[in-house]
């Protein structure tokens, strides 16, 4: 091995979560769409949460993530539609949002650990896409609904049935997420990090 | 080198007439211009282009890649129109692509899929061949550049000269009348470079080439210097290459 | 994507240090939570509103970051009203709009790069153990920014190609080509930082890097 | 064009005598292989720069941009070693790369700040460089190549001739006493590969460039055909060109 190898984070790693961190900003400027009685966006930046699990890996991934969520705080218009600043935390999707860091993460973990592993086709595509509703799903609404019922009193039960808008769109995205990967390793092996 | 042996490529047998009997189609640009964010790019030009081969040259951010665009309704004029053997790329631009391809100086951008014949097989299922006919055509593409042991080889991990005749082959595989080329030497090194210019040489349909390489065009029909929003010389290449070594340099 | 949403002048707001605006806003996320009564969350809103306009922002830039939020806090409120009651819909509707409010008037009049040295502070304890590290946050953040307009080109790029070939728009296959070049140029700018003596000397005790060559 | 006027491009007063007078430092190779997955790329490599004007060329693949980054440490032997001025690049990489700098082939990749001036005073951050003599530092890199009106301007927007000139005066900005050039001018017009030429011909460090224009190095010192995994010519530019042209087309 000649390129040079450094213990922790090397400049490579750095370079990957900004770049991947530049291409879930770049999703956000697909305009978002708005409906039903959720103020939540439908955005194409989840997509990009699973995708930075999934190929980064869960530390990278969270971090790319981590990245998006710190651009947004210091009130750089990076979420879809060209929102950002304090005042989206504050917001009903403030959840959602700081919900992607462990999304990402749980998707790279079950990606690393368990898909990568499988061998055979079919196991492995359904193991990541599996991953992808885990991390950028179950776990992104896991924070995003209880900020939403805070955030507007409206009780847990309604927040969490009015956030059910976005399962199908979310069921669509972890499936081409899926794809995606599953592409993208055919093309460029990278080692999980 | 020569040109392979085995068919000219593109020059399938049977269906359709062979692209090196079937004249090349006309393309015409009657007042056309074109700006990016209000800046004027290109600006009332008028050209007829028929010839076999012809060359682009010009300065960076000239507008060369621009006016390649437009041959195939990539991009389509702010003002004028742009027709291609008489069918407006602005209203029927899918028509116009298959009948015009295009080869970029980036391979990269244009592979999909990992695997060299499923990539090339990709843009046959999107013109909606029947699934049994494309391994034979993507096999003839492939052969037809030499290329053919690359077929299930991983795109991405190609040389840089094999990408570009891959992304040839997988342009010519759509037959069409016209390829337009945007530079697709500039990656290349000199062996790599001329078997992409003798490719382009022996290929069958008529081509449209934008390049920086002023060798490239010395055996061309026609080459265009494109400079200051319009065609600044147009004539024989040597002429052509003189009147932009003088001027732009 | 450019341009943040902060927007330059010489207001109090604007002199007033990062951090103290930041605790302010923290503080009152904690506080208007603990408040209920109408007239209270009212208040606290007409302040914020006040705050907000003595930042002077162009009233462009203040409709274009208050609209979406308007019809969010609005559609919000006709579904309180409708699955609760009006009493929690208009204390929901107050509070909000106090607590977007403030943190618009945070965002409006602070640099981003003040507001990211503030981060750099709170977190230098994080730091000192080597959990964090601000030179390479700040670096990923100059990264991002440099990044997303490439990354923008080359989606239209690779967009542009695939039209070429008589292809749909089809996002699987647009993301792929997308995510491996982005990838492969990872190597080259790694590269080109590192080819310029990246990371600068002097760290904190306890980072992570020792002398980078092994083999 | 001719040379930029004002201090030649790196011979900045003080501190350091004038790069101009400065003798280029000396890198060797001893016994150097390298591969990459396996498979050998260079093998065996003995080699001894220390001419101020080196040219390299070869075949797509054959291993310069290899032989490039090994010489500031950006790439580690797996056999052998690389000593610059007697530092090996293994143990002591960024000291070498501090005096040894490195010009990509695209812009695109390593200009890494948003900012035109943010980018020049990065590397002056990573040398250690106080704050406040930064911004004289950078505006007198950039002066010296004529692009002082670049300072505030975004990255993004440049043209390509523009990025690669910024790029070249960001490493220049830290007075490496050698600077390698991996393709410089692959992606340029024939104008602004002429900028770019003539920069570096008037720049005061020593230079090694990677090549496939074979223009380029026509006036150089020495020039290295890479082939097979080894240097297969050495020697004056006519003669590695011919030899390049025969062996490699
Ligand atoms: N999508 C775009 N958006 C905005 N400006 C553009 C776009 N495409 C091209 N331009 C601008 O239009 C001008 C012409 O660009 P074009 O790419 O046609 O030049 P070119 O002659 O092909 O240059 P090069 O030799 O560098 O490839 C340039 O100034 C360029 O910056
Ligand atoms: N990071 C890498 N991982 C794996 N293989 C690599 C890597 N970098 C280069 N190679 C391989 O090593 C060989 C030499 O590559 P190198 O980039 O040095 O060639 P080159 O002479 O610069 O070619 P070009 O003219 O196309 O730039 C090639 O076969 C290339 O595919
Ligand atoms: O832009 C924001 O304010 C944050 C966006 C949060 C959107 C959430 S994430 C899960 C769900 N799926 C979507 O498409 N949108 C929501
Ligand atoms: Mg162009
Ligand atoms: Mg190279």
């Amino acid at each position: 091995m000649n390129r040079r190898q450094e213990r922790g984070i090397t400049t490579r790693d750095v370079v990957l979560v900004a770049l991947f961190a530049a291409i879930i900003v770049a999703l956000g400027l697909v305009p978002p769409i708005t409906v039903g009685i959720v103020p939540v966006p439908i955005t194409l930046q989840t997509l990009g949460v699973m995708l930075a699990g999934a190929v980064l890996g869960p530390v990278r991934g969270a971090l790319a993530c981590g990245l998006v969520v710190l651009l947004t705080a210091v009130g750089l218009p990076v979420l879809a539609g060209g929102r950002g600043g304090l005042g989206v935390f504050a917001g009903p999707t403030g959840g959602y949002l700081v919900g992607w860091i462990p999304g990402a993460l749980v998707t790279g973990l079950m990606v690393k650990y368990w898909a990568a592993k499988l061998t055979r086709g079919w196991a492995k595509a359904g193991a990541v896409l599996a991953a992808c509703v885990a991390g950028g799903i179950v776990v992104v609404y896991a924070l995003g609904i209880p900020w939403l019922s805070v955030s507007s009193g409206l009780p847990l039960r309604e927040a969490a049935l009015g956030g059910m808008v976005f399962v199908p769109g979310d069921l669509i995205k972890a499936v081409a997420a899926a794809l995606v990967a599953h592409g993208v390793a055919r093309s460029y092996s990278m080692e999980l990090k | 080198m020569t040109a392979p042996a085995g068919p000219a490529p593109g020059a399938a047998p049977g269906e359709r007439p062979s692209a090196a009997e079937a004249p090349a189609p006309v393309i015409e640009l009657h007042g056309v211009s074109v700006g990016y964010d209000g800046r004027t790019v290109l600006s009332g030009l008028d050209l007829r282009l028929a010839e076999r081969r012809i060359g682009v040259i010009g300065q960076n951010g000239s507008g060369k890649s621009t006016l390649a665009r437009l041959l195939n309704g990539l991009v389509v004029p702010d003002e004028g129109r742009v027709l291609v053997d008489g069918r407006d790329t602005r209203t029927d631009g899918r028509r116009v692509r298959s009948e015009v391809g295009f080869v970029f100086q980036n391979p990269d951008n244009q592979i999909v899929f990992p695997i060299v014949a499923e990539d090339m097989a990709f843009g046959l299922k999107n013109l909606g061949l029947p699934k049994k006919e494309i391994p034979g055509r993507v096999a003839e593409a492939l052969e037809s550049f030499g290329i053919g042991h690359l077929a299930e080889r991983h795109s991405h991990l190609l040389s840089g000269g094999e990408k570009q005749l891959v992304a040839l082959a997988s342009v010519m595989v759509m037959r069409p009348r016209t390829v337009v080329f945007d530079e697709p030497t500039t990656l290349l090194d000199l062996r790599n470079r001329n078997r992409i210019r003798d490719a382009v040489d022996a290929m069958a349909p008529a081509a449209v080439v934008v390049t920086h390489d002023l060798e490239l065009v010395s055996g061309y029909d026609r080459v265009l210097v494109v400079h200051e929003g319009g065609i600044a010389f147009d004539g024989a290449p040597g002429e052509a290459v003189a009147w932009y070594r003088e001027h732009c340099s | 994507m450019n341009t943040s949403l902060y927007v330059p002048g010489d207001t109090p707001l604007h002199r007033l240090p990062a951090g103290a605006k930041f605790g302010v806003l923290f503080a009152a996320g904690i506080g208007l939570f603990l408040l209920a009564h109408p007239a209270v969350l009212g208040a606290a809103a007409a302040v914020a509103a006040a705050l907000v306009l003595s930042a002077r922002a162009p009233l462009g830039a203040l409709r274009a970051r208050l609209l979406p939020v308007g019809v969010m806090l609005a559609v919000l409120f006709a579904a309180t009203a409708l699955l609760q009651d009006a009493g929690t819909a208009v204390a929901m509707l107050l509070r909000l709009a106090a607590l977007i409010l403030l943190a618009l008037a945070v965002t409006l009049t602070t640099r981003p790069a003040d507001l990211l040295e503030f981060f750099e502070r709170l977190t230098a304890p994080l730091a000192r153990v080597g959990v964090a590290n601000p030179e390479r946050i700040s670096l990923g953040v100059s990264l991002v920014l440099r990044f997303v307009p490439e990354v923008f080109r080359r989606f239209q790029e690779i967009r542009e190609a695939q039209a070429a070939r008589g292809l749909k728009a089809n996002p699987v296959a647009l993301l792929v080509p997308l995510i491996v070049r982005t990838l492969k140029a990872a190597d080259d700018v790694a590269d080109a930082i590192d080819a310029r003596c990246y990371p600068p000397p002097r760290r904190p005790s306890g980072g992570a890097r020792t002398e980078e060559n092994a083999t």
